[in-house]
């Protein structure tokens, strides 16, 4: 993989000062207890990269340290002095402690110099003068992206990146003691990652200690001067630089090498599995201007959908459910028949059931687990618009038997569930509706392992059904380990196809990098 | 409310093929720009037509009368604003109730207790914003809609106006000889509805000098990112209700200014006029987005439309119709700026 | 309303027992009940309120209440808000009274004017509001004054009308239903439409697809829930029972005139929020139901004490604090980033 | 989510109580301040025999001295006059040459006697203009709705009409203070503004033209009563002349000291209202027996209808400001029924305010500013006369009565300098 020459300079290599350290630190939502029993810890000059699967309480973690949530439990020390824990992110950036959220946060209605320079300022009193947020503001932002931005511009009408790159420079503009980055490069283009790299590196040269969270192998390696790997709401691992490799991490992430329970099928079990054409994509562009593909999804088998973060693993799923395609059609074949999948509504129909990434988008907070599961096969279990409650009961009973889901009543709220359970909640209901085709969107991600386990298996079995599942995951070895072929996507191209045989971490972690196939 | 479009494709943005495509953009570009931008059209319009009608519109009376007209209700609207750009739902139902409180305030406490002179000016405003710092704190800590929790407020503050003055023949009147009349008359040369309808203007464009005005609307934006700035979200939001009391402070004054009386039994009548104005105005009930100035011109505009149709006779059963039209294409327009907003 | 859980997992004995409380009472309305009930036991003892005269007469105040809070309570579990209730009323009531003499029509010809007017108002409101992504509170607001303003022109602005004679018996509390069964008609209505609104909103997938609207626009969106439509349905439905509630309403009063539709302004909230449901939801028309009986017999006991309208007002204020006080549940901000 | 709900919870239970303890203070306060009844009432009770309509006569305020310069005849139409009687400026005003121009301001129409009152205006103005009397049309500014009408509109109104160059205007009040000042502004520029259905005292140059129509309706229905209790149905609360209404009432209840006041209920000066309000007064008190119930005004019918809801025999009902509906059934209970109203129609009030109006433009040289008319005492001897028999209760019709039947030229010739309306109109 390349390095770049950010390395860390010499005297900030033996032992400098600790700018934070968090001791046990625990945090939890309800019966998800988020962080367990977390310790970290900043040293000044460092950039200290904070890995694990997602849900694993990574930004729950900087949450805490930067008082967007109160500890339950743990301490939290600055500068070496003991801190009453940050109440809120006011008082965290009073500290030095300034946070880019993984959520590209904001003021859309606002100019770009309000949105950078916002919270500076008391209510009454300017912190910094007029002309000097101006001149400064559009100093950090040609320097981040590389060329001016109209700061006078509403933040609304800039583009995702821009967005991004708006959020980061509000944090650089604080001048932080502790700067953290939760994820903040994942709408970023190549370019202007290296470029905040550039600045961030300048940063810990002069004292700052960087906290950096990514899911980019490549990324880590690239800044990562300490990583600490946490795994379900526990820090696991802090290795220093050179002495991990991706696979070791990956373990250290995933508690195990081997995700499935089953030993991998060989290709004979694939091919077998392998029925004719479900789904197809002709000529989809996900992208005006990106060269269009041509995709078929056969019945009966296990596509993996990979990239890095934001290169249109997401449009195509939703293309493929009929929301939204730039051009092309995507044809559903039903009994040797063709039928365009033109919206959502028209994709259920034809069999093709599709679910979310985010739980905020599949969940229904307040209402009960029976409800929530029984949502999208409303009309399948009603006669004449009445509800045929038996129906959704007794299948809710069959999935929780199948899926092992850990309830209580199932009258109870969902919000009474843990994430896993959710989740499996979530895909039931969709399977409920006896779909041919089901679209996953990350399925897996922030569940413990127990859940991912039992997801894996279903999946493997509804491909035995002879249904075709297309499952988006942000994880290489789901790939590796369950998948049949997997379409790598990059800059909103399919950019390779691995079939079965030709499947591997390494030939995936170059796929992504857009490497031409055999190398790596 | 913003069951926006997840699966459905955003609506299509006017046809721009045509000229007048074209001109539908541009108008919505303005309409994003200038949130009053309708307001302002209409405004002019039917000012212009009411100068037109009138036999000498430059003399003095005229724009003394206007201005003085109008401010109660121009004031209740003003009032109405802060809370709403401070988004999360904000709204303050109880503006009309508590204009009427502190006309009484002023007329059964203040003018009988020699207080009725200008000491009564920094009591009334003081008093008004106490009560709307109070609104904010409620929805803060409550937590619930701002509809609901002023809607209470609303009520109570109702039951004691009606309280106060439990025999209106005793104690319900000023004297002519109050120096609040020139607010309803002239103060010198200059008619005193410019100040009652200034005095908030002139606030909102000192709290521009401020960081607040734009922390305000920041907030109103996207609280959640305020928050995570380091904003004190709860604090701004308060202060924007108590402005919201401040301002109907000015508006009893106003009310006081005109009627010389309190009148307890007319507590609601400016609730439904004040939400017609805002909104009319071009205050998105999103927050965020509009101002005080938009305000003004929705409530000129409905002012000026009743008196138009005075004037040139319209049967006033169309008045009804005429109002809730321009509200539904105000905040429709409103709708599909916000829309091409997103497009672009 | 989030979608991640919502309570703390460590707590001391006192606060579980309060959470178990709270929660029971996010289930049932029980505080609503316990409270009605003392309220009632306050007033059958100190103002002989107990003759069964006495309760046709609470339960048919209450009927009408309830009603009018019956679109209101769908809205506000959806998500919505009725502004225009209290001016459908009045305008169907002037259709019945005044434009039927007027046009000189038959009463079913003047009550379907009116329904369908209703139904279709709402429909354009529920579809601007949806569409164009514009608080409810505005659109109805306007849509009501427009209902209104076209009466009016209708009428050539005279708001006094009578009521026919069998709307009126239809309204009396001391009418029998049918002339048999012993329960004011108003009363029956009531219990059935109580019924239903339970079977509608437990009992059929429509139901189903309002309240996951209200609990989660996105994800009903991803549930095939079409959204618009149900927005539209709603409000429709809303402005329906409004122009129903304005027969029982003009019955009730027995002459029609301009104030009729007033108290249901925001009274049809009032009940709704006292009762406890919760913009978004969770709720339930039953909730409603208690909270205008609830408010009913409240005010029954203000009038026989001979409160002030001054008293009134401040008491229903506090009525509403105490229950939004007891139901907030906006998220806080620091759950959102 | 919440993390740690259970404290955000007592918190809002905390607020709540705040809340609560906030408004319990406000209550406290306000009821401090709040005053008890008018003292005119108290004042007049001594002289006052039971069943005799309070009179003020020899209390009216006379700051100016006009009053005692009235002849006697005319002085004793004041009884229940609260208000004080002032001189006008209206007196020395020479008057303008015809034709004018008329406006007609009103509050939004709720009733029939409103409806009629602008119908007959409308007629009227034809009149006069058929004898070159008045010009162009009617200048009309009927409010729209309650909901959104406030008397700050009609005082734009007035000032509007002014700059119109109205003449003159007939004015029927929202409110009456708030208009004070626009009137006062409209006398100055030379236009008389006449005003009915609502007295301002505070101003110099209005007109005021009113009936005290209530009070001989509540002191007949206590004379009728004599012992038992009585009943108060209030109009709406914090209105200025309803608290007049009531306190002449009060006065005339007070004089019969068999009477026992047992409730007060509040119907808004409407039918429905007042049906609701007095049918829970009834429930909460089933074993009270009302002997009389006394209204502040055009409820009568609302209250019988509450009354026979209830089961309950209707006692006799003051009948102030009588309609229709309530007329035609006392006609037929006439023998079973007795009652006590006042009674006159929009289209009288409309014929007097309209003559009173061309008077003054025309500078007859009005003697007073305030103008009380009294109004036809309704018995059941004389009730047929004004009832229209086989109407239901809830007829939104009006009695009947001939046009001039409220105030007759001759009364009205009382009150001016000049006699006569201008032109023999």
């Amino acid at each position: 993989m390349t390095t770049t020459d950010a390395a860390v300079p010499a005297e900030a290599v033996e032992t400098p000062p600790v700018l934070v350290r968090m001791t046990a630190m625990a945090k939890a939502f309800g019966p998800t207890q988020a962080v367990r029993d977390a310790s970290f810890e900043l040293r000044s000059g460092e950039v200290h990269a904070l890995v694990g699967e997602n849900g694993s309480g990574k930004s729950t973690l900087v949450k805490l340290l930067s008082g967007v949530h109160a500890p339950d439990a743990g301490t939290i020390e600055l500068l070496g002095l003991e801190t009453p824990s940050l109440r809120t992110p006011r008082a965290a950036q009073d500290a030095g402690v300034v946070t880019v959220f993984q959520e590209v946060l904001v003021a859309e209605a606002r100019s770009v110099l309000d949105n950078v320079w916002l919270g500076v300022d008391t209510l009454v009193r300017q912190r910094v003068g007029r002309r000097e947020k101006r001149v400064r503001a559009r100093e950090a932002l040609a320097e981040l992206l590389g060329r001016p931005l109209d700061l006078d511009k509403a933040v609304e009408e800039l583009s995702l990146s821009e967005r991004q790159a708006c959020c980061i420079v509000r944090a650089l503009l604080r001048d932080p003691r502790i700067l953290i980055l939760d994820e903040a490069t994942s709408s970023l283009d190549v370019a202007t990652r290296d470029r905040l790299f550039g600045i961030v590196s300048r940063l810990t040269r002069s004292g700052v200690g960087a906290i950096f969270i990514t899911h980019r192998m490549d990324e880590i390696s690239e800044i990562g001067d300490r990583i600490t790997v946490m795994r379900s709401g526990e820090t696991v691992a802090t290795l220093a630089r050179g002495s991990w490799t991706p696979r070791e991490l990956v373990r250290l992430m995933t508690g195990s090498d081997q995700l499935t329970e089953r030993a991998r099928e060989d290709g004979g079990a694939v091919a077998e599995r392998r029925g004719d054409v479900a789904l197809s994509a002709r000529g989809l562009r996900l992208r005006a201007g990106r060269r269009p593909m041509d995709v078929e999804i056969h019945a009966g088998e296990l596509v993996g959908v990979a990239g890095l973060e934001g290169h249109g693993q997401d449009a195509f799923l939703d293309a493929l459910r009929g929301a939204g395609a730039v051009d092309g059609a995507i044809v559903r074949h039903v009994g040797g028949r063709d039928e365009p999948v033109g919206s959502p509504t028209r994709a259920a129909r034809l069999g093709v059931a599709y679910v979310p990434r985010e739980r905020r988008q599949t969940l229904f907070g307040w209402m009960s687990i029976r409800e929530n599961f029984g949502m999208p096969t409303l009309s399948a279990d009603s006669r004449r618009g009445w509800l045929r409650l038996r129906l959704t009961r007794r299948r809710l009973n069959e999935y929780v038997a199948r899926l092992g889901i850990v309830l209580g009543d199932p009258g109870d709220p969902i919000t009474t569930l843990s994430g896993g359970n959710q989740q499996k909640v979530a895909i039931s209901r969709w399977l409920a509706a006896d779909p041919r085709v089901l679209l996953l969107n990350d399925p897996t991600r922030g569940i413990d392992v127990g859940a991912k386990r039992d997801l894996y298996a279903l999946l493997t079995e509804l491909a035995q059904e002879g249904r075709a599942v297309v499952m988006l995951s942000s994880e290489l070895d789901e790939h590796v380990e369950l998948m049949d072929r997997v379409l790598v996507f990059r800059e909103h191209e399919l950019f390779r196809e691995l079939d079965h045989a030709s499947l591997s971490r390494e030939a995936l972690v170059s796929a992504f990098f857009g490497e031409d196939g055999e190398s790596g | 409310m913003s069951t926006g479009a997840v699966a459905t494709e955003s609506p299509a943005r006017p046809a721009s093929s045509a000229r007048a495509g074209y001109a539908v953009t541009l108008g919505l570009r303005l309409l994003n720009r200038y949130s009053f931008a309708f307001a302002l059209l209409l405004t002019v319009a039917l000012l212009a037509t009411t100068i037109v009608r009138d036999p000498d519109p430059w003399s003095n009376g005229f724009w003394v009368g206007l201005l003085q007209n109008m401010a109660p209700m121009a004031l209740a609207a003003m009032a109405s604003t802060p809370a709403i750009i401070s988004g999360g739902g904000g709204f303050d139902l109880s503006i009309s109730p508590l204009m009427y409180f502190l006309a009484e305030v002023f007329i059964v406490w203040l003018a009988p207790h020699s207080l009725g002179g200008f000491a009564s000016v920094p009591i009334v405003l003081g008093l008004g914003a106490a009560i709307g710092a109070f609104n904010g704190l409620l929805i803060i800590l409550l937590r619930v809609p701002p509809v609901v929790a002023t809607l209470a407020v609303f009520f109570v503050l109702i039951g004691v106006d009606l309280r106060m003055l439990a025999n209106p023949n005793e104690g319900g009147y000023l004297s002519p000889s109050n120096w609040v009349v020139h607010l309803a008359d002239k103060v010198g040369p200059i008619p005193g509805g410019v100040f009652t309808l200034g005095f908030p203007l002139l606030v909102w464009f000192l709290l521009g000098l401020l960081p607040y005005r734009r922390t305000l609307y920041a907030v109103g934006s996207n609280d959640a990112t305020a928050f995570a700035s380091g904003v004190n979200v709860a604090l701004v939001r308060v202060v924007a209700y108590s402005l919201g009391g401040l301002f109907a402070g000015v508006a009893s004054l106003a009310l006081v200014a005109i009627s010389l009386s309190a009148n307890p039994s007319l507590s609601q009548s400016y609730t439904l006029l004040a939400i017609a104005a805002v909104a009319l105005g071009g205050t998105s009930l999103w927050g965020g987005r509009g101002g005080l100035f938009g305000s003004l011109l929705g409530a000129a505009s409905i002012y000026l439309l009743g008196n138009l149709l005075l004037t040139l006779q319209v049967d006033p059963s169309y008045l009804q119709v005429m109002y809730g039209g321009m509200l539904l294409v105000a905040v429709v327009l409103g709708g599909v700026a916000a829309r091409a907003r997103q497009a672009e | 309303m989030s979608a991640i859980p919502g309570q703390p997992a460590a707590a001391t004995g006192a606060t579980r027992i309060w959470r178990r409380l709270v929660a029971l009472q996010a289930r049932f309305p029980i505080l609503q009940a316990v409270l009605l009930i003392a309220v009632y036991l306050y007033a059958a003892t100190s103002l002989s309120l107990s003759s069964w005269h006495s309760i046709r007469e609470i339960l048919t105040l209450a009927a009408l209440a309830g009603l009018a809070a019956t679109g209101q309570t769908l809205l506000i579990l959806m998500g919505g808000f009725d502004l225009s209730v209290s001016n459908f009323i009045l305008a169907s009531a002037l259709t019945v009274s005044v434009l039927r003499d007027q046009w000189g029509v038959s009463y079913e010809v003047a009550i379907l004017v009116a329904v369908v007017a209703g139904g279709l108002f709402g429909a354009l409101a529920g579809q601007i509001c949806h569409r164009f992504e514009i608080q409810p509170l505005i659109v109805t607001l306007a849509m009501g004054g427009i209902a209104i303003g076209l009466v009016q022109v209708e009428t050539g602005g005279t708001f006094a009308g009578s009521s026919p004679p069998w709307l009126i018996r239809l309204a009396s509390p001391q009418s029998d239903t049918f002339g048999v069964i012993g329960i004011p008609p108003l009363v029956s209505i009531w219990a059935v439409v109580a019924v239903l609104m339970a079977v509608f909103l437990h009992r059929t997938a429509a139901g189903r697809r309002v309240m996951a609207t209200g609990a989660n626009p996105r994800a009903a969106e991803y549930s095939l829930i079409r959204t618009r439509r149900v927005w539209t349905l709603a409000f429709a439905f809303s402005g329906v029972v409004s122009a129903l509630v304005g027969l029982l309403v003009a019955g009730s009063a027995a002459s029609v005139d301009s104030t009729v539709g007033d108290p249901y302004l925001f009274q049809s909230v009032v009940a709704v929020i006292v009762g406890g449901t919760v913009f978004g939801g969770p709720g339930d028309y039953s909730r409603t139901a208690l909270g205008a009986l609830f408010l009913t017999v409240v005010n029954f006991v203000l009038v026989g004490k001979g409160a002030t309208p001054g008293d009134q007002n401040m008491i229903y204020g506090v009525a509403i604090l105490v229950a939004v006080a007891l139901y907030g549940r906006e998220r806080r901000l620091r759950d959102r980033i | 989510m919440r993390e740690s709900g259970s404290r955000s919870r007592h918190v809002r239970a905390w607020i709540a109580a705040v809340g609560l303890l906030g408004v319990v203070a406000a209550i406290a306060v306000a009821t401090a301040t709040s005053s008890a009844s008018a003292s005119p009432a108290k004042a007049a009770r001594a002289t006052q025999a039971c069943g005799q309509d309070v009179s003020y006569i020899n209390k009216i305020k006379d700051p100016d001295g006009v009053f005692k310069k009235l002849p006697a005849n005319i002085q004793a139409r004041y009884g229940p006059w609260p208000y004080s009687v002032r001189a006008t400026p209206w007196e020395a005003f020479k008057g303008k040459k015809p034709p004018w121009k008329i406006g007609l301001i009103t509050f939004p129409v709720g009733s029939p006697w409103l409806a009629d009152l602008i119908k007959q205006v409308g007629v009227e103005f034809d009149k006069a203009k058929a004898k070159g009397l008045t010009s162009g049309s009617l200048v009309k500014y009927i409010q729209a709705s309650y909901a959104t009408a406030t008397p700050e509109q009609q005082a734009a109104a007035v000032q509007q009409m002014v700059r119109q160059g109205v003449d003159g205007i007939l004015l029927l009040p929202l409110a009456g203070p708030p208009l004070v000042p626009a009137i006062d502004a409209a006398g100055k520029a030379g236009v008389p503004v006449v005003i009915t259905d609502n007295v301002i005292d505070g101003s110099k140059y209005v007109v005021n033209v009113w009936s005290q129509n209530n009070s001989p309706a509540a002191a007949g229905v206590a004379g009728l009563v004599k012992k038992g209790n009585i009943l108060f149905v209030r109009g709406i609360a914090g209105n200025p002349v309803e608290q007049a209404f009531q306190d002449a009432a009060v006065a005339d209840v007070k004089a019969c000291p068999g009477l026992k006041i047992v409730g007060t209920v509040w119907g808004k000066w409407t039918n429905a209202t007042a049906t609701a309000e007095v049918a829970k007064w009834l429930a909460a008190h089933p074993d009270v027996k009302v002997d009389g119930v006394i209204q502040n005004g055009i409820m009568m019918a609302g209250i019988i209808q509450a009354f026979l809801q209830a089961g309950r025999p209707v006692p006799p009902i003051s009948g102030g400001g009588c309609q229709g509906g309530e007329l035609s059934w006392w006609l037929a209970h006439k023998s079973t029924y007795k009652s006590v109203a006042t009674c006159f129609n929009g289209f009288q009030t409309a014929w007097s305010e309209f003559r009173i109006l061309l008077r003054i433009l025309n500078g007859n040289g009005l003697k007073v500013r305030d103008i009380h008319v009294p109004v036809p005492v309704v018995t059941n001897s004389n009730l047929s006369v004004f009832a229209t028999p086989g109407k239901p209760l809830s007829w939104p019709g009006e009695p009947r009565g001939p046009i001039s039947g409220w105030a007759p030229n001759s009364f009205l010739d009382g009150y001016f300098n000049k006699p006569g309306n201008p032109k023999g109109f």
